[in-house]
């Protein structure tokens, strides 16, 4: 069957968030002062056809190695529905 | 004490302590393992750069200030430098390329030069070797990026592939800035009783060490030096550059400095002992990005995008309101007192006192053995009889033309905004790459080359050749070389042969320099571009600028007109040592350049910007990669126009068209122009090669195409 | 002729269509920053430029669209005031909702930079009255997002009401696959609003303003404003 | 109290995703058979200060209107830690 997993994608502490940065800035200026700090990542969705969501989840995560994360900079999280 | 853990040697450590009268304590040697690192103390080579002319009547700033400026006239000065940012691209290749480009900008900044242009010098493995790929467009995507988004244009740059470059990939930036002559900022002027200030982004642990990192070899377990990554970023430059460009124009400043490698500790200290001052630095007082960042941390972030100023202290509130402005963090840090004296405080507490002529140049210079390499005559083997002429001429420069290093480059330069500004005359895709100076006449040219296949065989003589292509094609183009910068690439120079090729390279650019009169007003030195898998090849790069003193004196290059008359001036006996040719064929790198020629060089200059000036020619390119064949392909493809061409020579056909060393250009003349171009190139060979005609480019015995044919193998746009 | 140049932390092609509108037009210009809350008066046309407002960060001009000065840029608009968005300035005007339309990443994926042909689709507007119609001009681009992507309907409506003004094609004018850079749907590579006074485009005229640089196309864009302008256009 | 918002930002059905689909291209040409489709989105963190999480979830969605999400495009879904 085919699986929709959820990868979640941040930059690891330390590393200077350019973008968040740069929104955090224009949110305050919006007026939205409740606001302390941004961080700004990506989402991304797999489909995978898989026996298992277990099966998924470790495919998901062969292809962050391989390509979705850069992981100098970038840490992740995946999530399997139905998991 | 063990210094070695920061990259301190034994006999640096007894310097310092003799200076100091006691030993160095752990932030002050963290500090001192990294300023006296190869990349920011040039411990390794000072010796061998002094070889290098720095003087001209067009210089206006040499060697040691953070960029080289030469002299534009009506008070217009052109500030440039390259600079290297290999160990970093060969890690993080986008992030790396990235902050290569941030950094020289800020260096140009630095001066108070306004960044007009830069360029790139790509060095890439084997387009076939499994991480080219990956390395070579995230490279080009940092650089591109970075530059797009600061607004300033890459102009142009070179490209080289070979698999000497596979775990280790080359990225050098140029970049150049216009300032006013009477506005230059130094590094020099500072005075005691003045305020120091941080102005940028705030401070975290980014790329701390990474000078030192930078100058050791790469080992498997670099790619885990955790914190040695920088981002960067460009909308913070881009504020940073109109932020320090309005403090200069409103006079507010008394000194700048950029912080590249070393951080905060380099920029002060290189300004204190510059200047003669002495000074103390509060860290407490740093804007910091990360909680708990030890004094060392801090000392020697490379956090980007940051400057550092100096200024009086009445100038300081009106410097934060600017500051603000341009949303910048900005904070005063520290200020100059009487002395040579540099003190780190942190809450209160004295953490490092060291004196700024200490860390600035005390370290004691390394005399690395050198060594002639027991291999390098049996590299110099060639023997031309066993070289079978082609079987097939248009097979031939197929493989020539499609070769990595020479097929053209659009897929990197169309990445890369190469207009903004409005300044560009002539982008990438050009023998030299051409900006006008707004409101005036003159343009200013410039060029990036390297030669590493040639400086593998013969280090004198390739050191020789690369600053010599770049002055004969500034010159044919009718621009006047003013001056150059060099970015020198090479392997450990522990290594006794490594260093002997090293010194031989720069005797052979040193040897040119003077020949042609074209001083050498900055540069830098990239050592350690070695792997477990192997060493680079030795590849000085350089990037040479020279003015036009009106546009109507540019000649441009593939613009061929019906009837014209080709001429080919220089000498026809050249050589197929380290040529694209003999690459193209899968021949091993082999056999011995041209021998470098000055006098021939010099009169080569004057000669081919007489022929720009006085408009005898209607096209001109200087013979370089892939020789006589690939200058008329592009030629003829760039023109749209085909020639019907007869060498009648009796050297080897092969090394006629594919030989490449020496000073050549192909010219294309109007009949009307002919005794004029004769009278200009009387004394020095030049042979008449055929007429611009036709819908092909027909070389006799040789190769044929259709133009149509060559302009879908050559396109520069 | 005032024009207003709107400059937003990030833009960094203002001072080259400033260049481009004073060399050509030699017309007053005026600076505004992003954090004005107000146009200077009697402007008659407000350029935003191209560049990296806010380093195109999260997305293509988001952040600059929602500057102060923005306000008072769209009651310009709403009055009938002409307004130029050129490549990010185009971007701004989208995520300002003063255009339809969003500009999506090239489907290259890459930034391009090139000269490029455009055909003149209208030429009834105050800012192409100089051109022949169907004219192919050459104007450079230099973006990265810059596919013009709209639902089906709404494009249909667009290029119904005459909307699309310019559109990428071949040197002889042929607007297929070949002569599109970057994937925008219908080729589009600049559009106006429906009241014919908000202009947007990815390519840039103020690069294609001198012979010296490459070319001179740019010229007649800048004269048709002054023209428009000059027989009491507003 | 500070809460940690999380937001996850993707294109609406229908709108071109170019990058999605050249992420799922290399993913394929790498090997990663089983892959069926990608979707590319972002991933935002906010951390807000406010009493409670919802009215912190009610801030990062007026935050989504103000700037971070492009509704013509773009959908989004908020989690609030610890609601
Ligand atoms: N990395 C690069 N960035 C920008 N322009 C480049 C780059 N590499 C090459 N070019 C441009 O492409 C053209 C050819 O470059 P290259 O092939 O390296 O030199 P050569 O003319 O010696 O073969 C030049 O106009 C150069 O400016
Ligand atoms: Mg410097």
């Amino acid at each position: 069957m085919v699986h929709h997993v959820h990868v979640f994608i941040q930059l690891k502490d330390g590393v200077l968030d350019i973008q968040g940065k740069a929104v955090a800035h224009s949110l305050l200026s919006l007026g939205h002062s409740s606001l302390q700090s941004v961080k700004v990542g990506k989402y991304i969705q797999l489909w995978i056809e898989s026996e298992t969501a277990a099966s998924a989840k470790e495919q998901a995560s062969a292809m962050c190695d391989d390509l979705l994360v850069n992981g100098i900079i970038e840490q992740f999280r995946i999530e399997v529905e139905g998991e | 004490m063990d210094f070695s853990r920061y990259g301190i040697r034994k006999e640096e450590f007894e310097a310092a302590s003799s200076v100091l009268g006691r030993e160095p304590n752990e932030c002050e040697l963290r500090i001192l393992g990294v300023m006296w690192s190869e990349h920011c103390s040039y411990k390794s080579t000072k010796r061998l750069l002094r070889l290098f002319p720095n003087k001209g009547p067009k210089v206006v700033l040499g060697p040691g200030e953070n960029a080289g400026i030469v002299d534009l006239g009506d008070g217009i000065g052109a500030a440039f430098k390259a600079e290297s940012h290999n160990h970093p691209s060969a890690v993080a290749p986008y992030q790396g390329a990235a902050t290569g480009v941030g950094g020289i900008i800020r260096d140009i900044l630095a001066l108070g030069a306004r960044p007009v242009a830069s360029m790139d010098g790509l060095f890439f493995g084997d387009p076939g070797h499994p991480r080219t790929a990956a390395l070579s467009s995230g490279i080009v995507r940092g650089v591109g990026d970075y530059g797009n988004a600061v607004g300033v244009p890459t102009v142009g740059g070179k490209t080289v592939y070979d698999p000497a470059y596979n775990d280790n990939p080359l990225l050098n930036a140029f970049c150049l800035g216009f300032v006013k002559l009477d506005r230059i900022v130094s590094s020099q002027t500072a005075r005691p009783g003045q305020a120091v200030i941080l102005l940028g982004s705030k401070t975290g642990r980014d790329g701390i060490a990474g000078a030192a990192f930078a100058s050791v070899e790469l080992s498997d377990d670099s790619k885990e030096s955790r914190p040695s990554i920088q981002i960067g970023d460009p909308f913070a430059e881009k504020m940073l550059i109109e932020a320090c460009l309005e403090l200069q124009e409103k006079e507010l400043i008394v000194s700048m400095q950029d912080m590249g490698a070393a951080g905060i500790t380099s920029s002060s200290s290189e300004i204190a002992a510059k200047s003669g001052v002495g000074m103390t630095l509060h860290f407490d007082r740093v804007p910091l990005r990360e909680k708990d960042m030890e004094p060392w941390e801090i000392a020697l972030s490379e956090s980007q995008e940051r400057m550092l100023l100096i200024a009086e202290h009445g100038k300081v509130d009106e410097i934060m309101s600017i500051a603000e402005k341009w949303e910048l963090d900005c904070a005063v840090i520290g200020e100059t007192f009487e002395g040579d004296g540099y003190s780190i405080l942190f809450n209160g507490e004295e953490v490092a006192s060291l004196p700024p002529s200490l860390i600035c140049d005390g370290c004691p210079q390394i005399h690395w053995p050198s060594k002639l390499p027991v291999d390098l005559e049996k590299r110099r083997e060639l023997e031309l009889d066993d070289l079978p002429l082609p079987d097939d001429w248009n097979e031939a420069l197929d493989a020539l033309l499609t070769l990595p290093s020479l097929a053209p480059k659009q897929w990197i330069y169309d990445q890369y905004d190469s207009m903004v500004q409005v300044n560009t005359v002539k982008g990438p895709g050009h023998p030299v790459s051409v900006l006008r100076v707004k409101g005036r006449d003159s343009l200013v040219a410039m060029v990036f080359d390297a030669d590493p296949w040639k400086c593998y065989l013969d280090p004198f003589r390739g050191g020789a050749e690369t600053v010599a292509r770049t002055a004969r094609a500034l010159a044919v183009a009718g621009a006047e070389p003013l001056g150059l910068t060099d970015c020198l690439n090479f392997p450990s120079p522990e290594v006794p042969e490594q260093y002997w090729v090293l010194e031989e390279c720069v005797k052979g650019m040193a040897a040119c320099c003077e020949a042609i009169g074209c001083p050498v007003v900055s540069g830098n030195v990239s050592l350690y571009n070695e792997s477990p898998e192997g060493a680079i090849l030795p590849t000085p790069v350089v990037g040479t600028v020279g003015i036009i003193p009106s546009f109507r004196e540019y000649l441009p290059s593939g613009n061929w007109d019906e009837g014209d008359v080709l001429f080919m001036v220089g000498p026809c006996n050249t050589s197929l040592a380290g040529s694209r040719y003999l690459r193209s064929r899968n021949l091993p790198l082999s056999g011995r350049p041209l021998e470098f020629w000055g006098e021939a060089e010099k009169d080569f200059i004057q000669r081919a910007l007489r022929t720009a000036r006085s408009g005898a020619a209607s096209s001109g390119r200087a013979i370089a990669g892939g020789g006589l064949a690939a200058a008329l392909v592009k030629d003829s493809a760039e023109s749209g126009k085909g020639a019907a061409v007869s060498l009648g020579i009796p050297t080897r056909k092969d090394v006629v068209l594919f030989g490449e060393g020496g000073a050549r250009a192909l010219y294309s003349v109007p009949m009307g122009k002919v005794p004029l171009f004769k009278v200009i190139w009387n004394g020095y060979p030049c042979i008449v090669l055929g007429r611009v005609g036709g819908s092909s480019l027909e070389v006799e015995d040789a190769f044929g195409f259709t133009v149509e044919e060559l302009g879908k193998k050559w396109r520069i746009r | 002729m005032k024009t207003a140049v709107v400059i937003f932390p990030g833009s960094n092609c203002d001072q080259d269509v400033i260049h481009a509108v004073r060399t050509t037009l030699g017309t007053e210009v005026a600076e505004v920053w992003h954090r004005e809350n107000d146009l200077p008066s009697g402007t008659d046309l407000v350029i935003l430029p191209g560049g990296f407002s806010y380093g195109d960060y999260l997305r293509s001009g988001a952040m600059a669209a929602r500057s102060p000065v923005m306000k008072s840029v769209a009651r310009h608009g709403g009055k009938g005031g002409l307004i130029l968005g050129i490549c990010n300035g185009f971007q701004v005007l989208t995520e300002a909702r003063l255009l339809p339309g969003v500009l999506l990443p090239n489907r290259t994926l890459s930034f391009i930079c090139r000269p490029c042909f455009l055909r003149v689709e209208n030429t009834a507007t105050p800012f192409t009255n100089r051109f022949p119609k169907g004219q192919v001009v050459q104007f450079p681009i230099a973006h990265g997002d810059g596919l013009y992507s709209l639902p089906e309907d709404e494009l249909k409506a667009l290029e119904d009401r005459g909307g699309v003004v310019f559109r990428y094609a071949s040197p002889e004018g042929i607007a297929d696959d070949n002569g599109n850079p970057n994937g925008s749907l219908n080729n589009i590579a600049g559009i106006i609003s429906p009241e014919g006074n908000i202009l947007g485009l990815m390519p840039h005229p103020e690069r294609a303003s001198e012979a010296l640089l490459g070319g001179e196309d740019g010229c007649l864009f800048w004269q048709s404003i002054l023209s428009f302008l000059e027989k009491g256009g507003r």
